[in-house]
């Protein structure tokens, strides 16, 4: 018989990073399974379980080629966040999945990317980052931008010193600060700054919908064309599979069908998320 | 033999009078039924029909709400609320079936300890004959 | 597989379908709903269509996905709780509703079938009955490419021929009831058929309302997505869930965790209808709701049946049972609603 | 009786005065025999409006609508809606008014008498016709509905026919206006609590065995909490989510809201929600009865508002709706309230 | 971040232990899901038991502690402070009460462990929704208001004025003295009850830190300990500064009125001092009798009134003060004539009340000291005394003891005998209750040196005969029933909260027992305070009391409001209401329920006014929207409690 795709795998935490505090803190899990597992794709999500609390879809920021775990950056939002921020590494969590498409990586063999990211939405590219980074000899040059509303609200803060010495990262925050040496605005802002060409290049953004519009618009300024750009829509969804129709936008279920898409095809869509 | 069926009580105490009467009652070693599991609130005026509800579909076999006598609020006037407020919640809930006993209000002050004794005697010995309460409890 | 049942022997027939739970539409404080019946003997199938689909019975309003517990340790432990049921025979299932399931079949099939939907449906055997007159004055299966004989779904469709009923056993499962109580079925003569041919030309002219160019609706509804008609449609809905739960083709539903004892944990986590109407469907756990008000949700309803389902699977998320116009408080009409829709502009 | 082409004038006026956005009545439905609320902003379509025992809806709740509609604008139109009101209906503004939902400025009420009438009961009324199929209603003037059926016209007086809760009513006459229309003739039904009465004669195990029975088929689809103009928080017991989120509510205040109900139509959580219905409504349900007649799986809710209703009249001297200076039923106290009950 | 949570279960010995298993509590409480160390120990409460709580609570970086035990009225301060010393908020400790609410209530060792269980649980299940609250500041008006001018009064205000700080003193009739001034030598001393009150009369009147106020009522309490504001109704006296108190005016004054002072054995005019040491020694014109008033019908004081004193036009006045504490000490009044009919008081002359007697007793009395009966003004000979006239009959009468009627019945009866030699007393009693410094010593000299004769029973029927108060009743000691005929019958009536008191409570917010009297915050612990904070109780008006006891109760109060005084700031219970704006929808229900006027509607939302609310949590279950609730026993935790209780 067929598996049943509601049943979630368990899996044990064995690391727990802090990288926000506070009221929108964000922490990042690494999982293991405890028996068989899946594989997945660059910008796929998983649901996580806290049995008692429910699920939440999550993305999963870790590059397919890393075998050894499964990587989750969570923002502390709501009833089920805050219960898997209250978890310990060895505590167990359930996890379903893979869900939905993942980004094209296959085609952009060659081309120049440009991931830009803001807060929490550094996570979902942070897959294709990682699988880019480890394969450089695929692709052109590659570049991030990444911005956060202040510097203790970046996540990833090692990683992103260490990429730095590899490729370009231009990071940002919102507001001035004392000791910080980079661009100060927002992240639309700072890509118009540095305007990154738009030839041979794929821009991968993902951030708050504000955020992303605006990037949209900047990258559409700078010469990039529809296609060229990809981002991710996040609805809510509860099923995983494209039944339940919460995250229904238009013909497509951004689970299966989403989240990931190019500007030329989320265009296409009604504007409802 | 089966055993002995024992109800399960949720009393709401409010802390001056009737959590300070049962306080009283353990004070003057006077014996009562195992069956109650107090919860101490500031005033029988903060109960709200929510946590009687709820305690009736987590389970138990009866609810009891206690509070300072008439006048005699620590918070001058909360228990008056909450008299009018139970008064309703009772007529609705026997309305809708529940039994009459399994759902109880008293007034205990902080020296009635002899009455708390009797309130819950008598209460679990009500509760009793009359078995689990069903109606309202959640399916397992 | 055509068969004559008399009608007096049709208490006969369902007292042969042993191992079968049968429902049937049973007339109680003036609605009709199904019911299981342990026997036939007073079963009356002049009925009016029921409140609720048949789809309770294929997909329940609650069901459990699993059962979760802790271990002494504190690992979580889960339970598949797949349902086993009986095989269940549900007796006069209207034309309109037994397509219906055709169109959930589609939804919970797919890439991912969803098992606890299709172990209902498996055993579960759906007996039609032709409707010679409209089961509810806002019936309007015609105009949806239904009819009030169709055979979609059904595994055996009866026809009311006065004294007796046409039996159609359409699929294996339907040949199956039959076979159960063989002796009592017989042969149809040419007049039967030339009577069922009557009956059912006859019925489709009852249907009395209708939407005409229907075919129109779905490339226009594209171009509607903004459209103010929308607004003006909602002002008196009420937000509530009667047509979206009443309908037999509505899927959505809501997975929640249901906790029976927090020591140790044990509960349940089950699925429930849910449905587009409401406004929390589709509000994100930050506050952001991409479905704000009424208007938007009203506009999905429509759209999802009569145009994103159109664009997947080719075919109307709607067999025109009319539930949703009869029911509704406020009097909101789909019929009226895409004939504006059609006419728009 | 109510002059219909006076209501017409009245609305239009306001309508053409600018004095209102726009005026909440009553059109035929295709859909029903019961009218369908409209909104109209155009003076000529005021021509559609109607007025007869099947204008069922309490269009109270359309100006909570328009209220929670207001606040989602930018830069509303603050003018007032006109209201076409029954004289239940205008309790239920009194409500509002008294619980500073709404101000008196936000509504301009065009109080509609019922008279010794009130509004019809479908179901009673296809009793009445012994099943036969019926389509459209007509009123002629001997106050008798006319229903056209299988078998011909069929005349019934309305006396007949009427809801419950006209039957037991105890505002036939709008207690607030700004326009007034029809007879004011303010009965006093002999029997307020009929009903209920008889619900509270049987044995508490067979009003046990009855609910039972009647919540059980509760599929939650809250047409009951949809309809009812007192309902309306932006947050209720049920939801599963907290509307009031703002930017500033944290993650934990989210993560706390309580599962008072669960989302499974079982009985438990069926009576859990429909008792806390009853109790938030208790004081403030004027017994429009709309709950009931909306509910698609005819579950007499009303009787749960009803008792309560009694309840507060008897024990408490407490009438909703009637009065909006006066503090709500469960704000306010008596010395005297009874206390028999109490060990 | 996860929160981790400690328990602590104590033995008290063998209190709890005896009952409860309290290993196995411990050991449950270590498996239940979020607890992070769970222990046992012989005294929690004592030094190691504490220090043990403290070190585990850095040990094992606890964030918030369950402490099993006895109620908390006793220890949660204790381990509060233990946990605060261990570096987390005091209110991250919770008490589960083991021994009160169970080992000490039941017998059967593995029920009450399960319900121990339970109720731990359930304190967890709470602590760990419990926030971290600081007390709130508020300053203080170093100023207080004392109202009653009773000796209870009269002390406390001289103590707080001798301290150094202001105090207003309201007494609503038009002299201090109170009950005690009408007194004729108190028990057991036999001291002149005017002579050592005086003294302390004038003293209030010449100090410079008191603000005498009478004849008048506080007729309204806003504000809040620390801060209260008090509006004083001042009723007119019609007699102004002028006045040389040369008493033409009563000499003149056409209208006889009973004599309050007396208790009506005599009559004063309408213009009237009250007596002859009243302080403030002012005229009073009583209107009730007055016909001078509206229109100007008799006017005769104002005609003799050479310094002009009398002002008809004098109008009430209403004076407002801040004061920050508050001791109420508005004393008694004794059973009502009309409740006591059986015993024939108010029906025959000759029978009287305890106070009666007094005066008839005392120097300054209606009969200069000299025994005389009011029918007759003769002798009497045969005097009955009965005591519990009205108390201690929860039948009819009062339920409870009026304790003080044992002495002063005795006092009566031998200072009638040293007035009238060859009189007779005879005492009618349930049993004599005089404990007391000197008391029982002096009961026995009323039987041995003054012969005075205890009758134990009671009183059946009292009627008039033959100018005789014939009196039946019964001796239970010899069970035989005695007929006295009396010249006189003096009724111990129950001594019950002065007239008003109700009204009182309501103004300052203050509860009231079952028999009417104030409520103290606890009948043990904290018999000096009211409920509300800052109010406080001297003398009979929380309880029947003789004058060492009501001084002692007055200095009590008054050290107490001294304590609030001498703060600069105060700090008030942090677990307030608090309001999530965005559900409220500014229905005002709980502005309607809140007894402290602690909330108010801004822009359409309920705001709490910290300072005030008392965090009863009314308002919350009032409001429909769950909008508010008092910080550490919300809904959800009380949902968590339900939870644990019922147990899955």
């Amino acid at each position: 018989m067929a598996e049943n795709v509601y049943i979630p795998k368990l899996a044990k935490i064995i690391e727990i990073k802090d990288e926000v505090e506070g009221a929108r803190a964000i922490r990042t899990f690494r999982t293991q399974f405890l028996e068989d597992g899946f594989t997945h794709d660059c910008g796929q999500c998983a649901m996580l379980s806290i049995f008692g609390k429910g699920e939440s879809m999550i993305s999963i920021s870790s590059s397919p080629l890393e075998k050894d775990y499964l990587q989750f950056s969570i923002l502390k939002s709501g009833r089920v966040t805050s219960s898997i921020h209250a978890l310990q590494e060895g505590d167990i969590l359930g996890v379903r999945g893979p869900y939905g498409n993942s980004f094209p990586i296959k085609k952009w063999k060659g081309k120049n990317l440009i991931f830009i990211g803001g807060g929490i939405g550094l996570a979902p590219i942070w897959s294709v980052l990682q699988t880019a980074l480890k394969h450089k000899e695929n692709y052109g040059k590659l570049s991030l931008f990444y911005g956060a509303r202040t510097s203790k609200d970046i996540v990833y803060k090692e990683d992103l010193e260490e990429i730095r010495k590899d490729i370009a990262v231009h990071l940002s925050i919102d507001q001035e600060e004392p000791d910080w040496n980079e661009f100060v605005g927002f992240v639309p802002v700072n890509v118009l700054d540095k305007k990154p060409s738009p030839k041979d290049a794929i821009a991968i953004t993902c951030g708050p919908p504000i955020m992303i519009k605006f990037v949209i618009t900047n990258l559409e300024a700078l010469g990039f064309k529809d296609d060229q750009i990809y981002t991710t829509v996040e609805n809510k969804m509860k099923c995983g599979i494209g039944k339940c129709g919460r995250c229904n936008i238009g013909n497509h279920y951004v689970c299966k069908d989403g989240p990931v898409y190019s500007w030329a095809e989320l265009k296409k869509l009604p504007q409802e998320y | 033999m089966a055993e002995e069926f024992e109800p399960k009580i949720v009393a709401f105490l409010c802390k001056w009078c009737s959590s300070a009467g049962s306080d009283l009652a353990g004070v003057s070693r006077m014996q009562y039924p195992p069956n109650v599991v107090p919860i101490q609130v500031m005033c029988s005026g903060s109960v709200s029909p929510l946590y009687i509800f709820n305690a009736f579909k987590k389970g138990a076999d009866g609810v009891l709400v206690s509070g300072c006598h008439p006048g005699d609020c620590h918070y001058i006037e909360g228990n008056y609320y909450a008299r009018r407020r139970i008064a309703l919640v009772k007529e609705l809930l026997e309305f809708v079936g529940l039994e009459p006993e399994r759902f109880q209000m008293s007034w205990v002050s902080a020296a009635e300890g002899t009455k708390y004794t009797e309130v819950i005697k008598d209460f679990v010995d009500v509760l009793k004959p009359l078995g689990p309460q069903s109606h309202l409890r959640r399916e397992q | 597989m055509d068969k004559i049942l008399e009608k007096k022997s049709l208490t006969n027939w369902l007292k042969k379908l042993t191992g079968y739970d049968v429902y049937a539409p049973v007339l109680k404080d003036d609605l009709w709903n199904y019911e299981i019946i342990s026997d036939g003997d007073n079963l009356e199938l002049d009925y009016l269509n029921t409140v609720q689909a048949p789809k309770k019975f294929i997909f329940p309003q609650v069901e459990n996905l699993l059962d979760f517990g802790s271990s002494d340790e504190g690992t979580p432990e889960i339970t598949e709780t797949l349902p086993q049921p009986n095989p269940t025979v549900i007796l006069g299932v209207r034309p309109c509703d037994g397509k219906a399931v055709i169109l959930q079949d589609l939804v919970f099939g797919g890439e991912f079938t969803d098992p606890y939907y299709w172990n209902r449906r498996n055993a579960t055997y759906l007996v039609g009955l032709t409707c010679n007159t409209p089961p509810s004055p806002n019936c309007f299966c015609t105009s949806v490419d239904g009819s009030p004989h169709s055979q979609e779904g059904l595994d055996i469709l009866l026809t009311d021929l006065g004294t007796k009923y046409f039996v159609e056993a359409l699929t294996d499962k339907g040949r199956k009831l039959v076979s159960a109580g063989q002796a009592l079925f017989k042969a149809p003569t040419a007049k039967d058929k030339k009577d069922l041919e009557q009956v059912k030309t006859g019925s489709e002219k009852k249907i009395k309302r209708q939407i005409k160019n229907l075919k129109k609706v779905p490339p226009k509804l594209k171009d509607m997505f903004d459209s103010p008609l929308w607004d003006e449609e909602a002002m008196s809905c009420l937000r509530c869930g009667i047509c979206t739960f009443l309908c037999p083709t509505c899927h959505c539903f809501d997975i929640s965790d249901e906790v029976t004892s927090s020591l140790p944990l044990k509960g349940h986590r089950i699925r429930t209808w849910d449905t587009c109407q409401f406004p929390d469907f589709t509000m994100h756990s930050s506050g952001h709701n991409p479905r704000p008000d009424k208007a938007s949700r009203l506009r999905q309803r429509m759209l999802h049946k009569f145009q994103y389902f159109v664009e997947i699977h080719k075919k109307y998320q709607c067999t025109g049972c009319g539930r949703c116009v009869s029911l509704c408080p406020v009097g909101i009409d789909i019929i009226e609603v895409l004939d504006k829709v059609r006419d728009y502009g | 009786m109510v002059n219909l082409d006076e209501l017409k004038k009245e609305a239009k006026r306001v309508l053409e005065d600018g004095k209102v956005k726009y005026v909440i009545g009553y059109v035929k439905s295709k859909a029903s025999n019961m009218a369908a609320p409209a909104f109209v902003t155009d003076p000529e379509e005021i021509e559609n409006l109607i007025w007869d025992p099947t204008c069922v809806q309490n269009l109270t709740k359309f100006i909570v609508d328009e209220k929670k509609r207001k606040a989602q604008q930018k830069k509303p139109d603050t003018r007032p809606v006109a209201v076409v009101s029954k004289g239940c209906d205008s309790r239920a503004i009194n409500v509002l008014l008294q619980e500073k939902y709404i101000e008196r400025d936000d509504v301009f009420i065009l109080g509609v008498a019922c008279e010794d009438l009130g509004v019809i009961d479908e179901k009673k009324l296809a009793q009445k016709l012994k099943g036969k199929r019926f389509g459209e209603l007509t009123f002629d003037d001997k106050k008798n509905v006319v229903a056209t059926t299988t078998d011909g016209t069929v005349k019934v007086p309305v006396k007949e026919v009427l809801a419950e809760r006209c039957v037991e009513c105890q505002a036939n006459t709008p207690l607030i206006y700004d326009v007034f229309l029809g007879e004011e003739d303010r009965r006093k039904p002999d029997a307020p609590f009929a009903s209920v009465e008889k619900m509270e004669s049987l044995s508490n195990k067979e009003r046990g065995a009855f609910w039972q029975e009647q919540l059980s088929k509760c599929v939650r689809c809250y047409a009951c909490r949809s309809t009812c103009p007192m309902c309306y928080c932006d947050e209720c017991v049920v939801d599963t989510i907290n509307f009031a989120v703002t930017p500033d509510t944290t993650a934990q205040e989210k993560a706390l809201r309580i599962k008072w109900i669960e989302r499974a139509s079982t009985k438990s959580e069926n009576f859990g929600y429909h008792l806390v219905r009853a109790i938030h409504l208790v004081g403030r349900c004027i017994d429009c009865g709309e709950c009931e007649r909306v509910c698609p799986l005819d579950i007499p809710i009303r009787f749960l508002n009803k008792k309560l209703e009694k309840t507060a009249k008897e024990l408490f001297d407490y009438e909703p709706g009637m009065d909006t200076e006066k503090p709500a039923l469960v704000a306010s106290f008596k010395d005297e309230d009874p206390e028999e009950f109490i060990r | 971040m996860k929160k981790r949570t400690g328990v602590f279960v104590c033995h008290c010995g063998i209190n709890i232990a005896g009952t409860v298993d309290v290993k196995k509590v411990a050991d449950k409480l270590n498996k239940h899901a979020g607890v992070d160390h769970a222990e046992d120990y012989v005294y929690m409460c004592s030094d190691p038991g504490q220090k043990r709580i403290e070190e585990a609570i850095k040990e094992k970086n606890l964030d918030n502690i369950v402490v099993a035990c006895c109620s908390p009225n006793l220890h949660e301060t204790t381990f509060r402070n233990a946990a605060k010393a261990a570096g987390i908020n005091e209110f991250q400790c919770e008490i589960a009460n083991i021994r009160e609410q169970c080992s000490w209530v039941h017998k059967d060792m593995d029920k009450a462990t399960v319900k121990a269980e339970k109720i731990t649980v359930s304190a967890v299940e709470r602590v760990r929704q419990n926030e971290s609250l600081e007390p709130i500041g508020i300053p203080v008006t170093r100023r207080a208001l004392v109202v009653g001018g009773g000796i209870a009064g009269i002390q406390a205000a001289l103590d707080m004025a001798n301290t150094g700080f202001e105090v207003v003193l309201v007494e609503r009739s038009p002299s201090i003295g109170g009950h005690m001034i009408q007194l004729s030598e108190t028990f057991p001393t036999l001291d002149c009850s005017q002579c050592i009150l005086t003294p302390k009369m004038v003293e209030v009147s010449k100090h410079p830190k008191i603000k005498l106020m009478v004849y008048s009522e506080v007729q309204e309490i806003t504000g809040y300990v620390g801060n209260f504001k008090a509006k004083i109704l001042k009723k007119p006296t019609f007699v102004t500064d002028a006045c040389t108190l040369c008493d033409e005016c009563t000499r003149v004054c056409p209208v006889v009125q009973s004599n309050e002072f007396d208790l009506g054995l005599t009559g004063r005019k309408a213009i009237y001092i009250p007596f002859a040491q009243a302080i403030p020694a002012l005229y009073t014109l009583d209107i009730t009798g007055c016909p001078g008033l509206m229109p100007i019908a008799c006017g005769k004081c104002a005609d003799v009134c050479d310094p002009g004193a009398i002002d008809f036009d004098m109008k009430p006045e209403i004076v407002e003060e801040e004061i920050g504490a508050i001791v109420l000490a508005t004393g008694y009044d004794l059973y009502g004539k009309e409740e006591m009919a059986e015993y024939g008081y108010g029906k025959y002359a000759d029978v009287m009340d305890g106070l009666q007697f007094e005066r008839l007793l005392s120097a300054s009395g209606p009969t200069q000291g000299k025994v005389l009966r009011p029918s007759d003004h003769k002798e009497p000979k045969e005097v009955v005394f009965i005591q519990c006239a009205g108390s201690r009959d929860p039948e009819i009468h009062c339920a409870y003891c009026s304790k003080i009627c044992c002495m002063y019945t005795a006092k009566h009866a031998m200072l009638y005998k040293h007035k009238v030699h060859d009189g007779q007393a005879y005492i009618f009693y349930i049993d004599i209750r005089s404990g007391g410094k000197n008391y029982e010593e002096f009961v026995q000299r009323t039987t041995e040196e003054d012969g005075v004769l205890y009758l134990r029973g009671k009183v059946s029927k009292i009627f008039e005969e033959n100018g005789k108060i014939k009196v039946w009743g019964t001796d239970t000691l010899i069970g035989k029933p005695v007929e006295i005929d009396a010249d006189l019958v003096v009724l111990a009536m129950a001594m019950r909260p002065s007239e008003g008191a109700d009204k009182l409570a309501r103004t300052f917010k203050v509860a009231v027992d079952k028999d009417g009297f104030l409520a103290e915050a606890h009948p043990k612990l904290k018999p000096v305070e009211s409920v509300t904070a800052g109010i406080f109780y001297a003398g009979a008006v929380q309880a029947p009391k003789d004058i060492p006891e009501a001084v002692a109760q007055a200095s009590g109060a008054a050290a107490k409001a001294i304590g609030i005084l001498s703060q600069e700031r105060l700090f008030h219970s942090p677990m307030v209401a608090k309001v999530v704006k965005n559900l409220c929808t500014g229905c005002n229900m709980c502005v309607d329920v809140c007894p402290y006027d602690a909330i108010s509607l801004e822009d359409g939302k309920a705001v709490v006014n910290d300072v005030l609310c008392e965090g009863c949590g009314t308002c919350s279950a009032t409001c429909l929207r769950a909008a508010i609730s008092v910080k550490n026993v919300t809904p959800q935790q009380i949902y968590e409690m339900i939870d644990a209780s019922v147990g899955g």
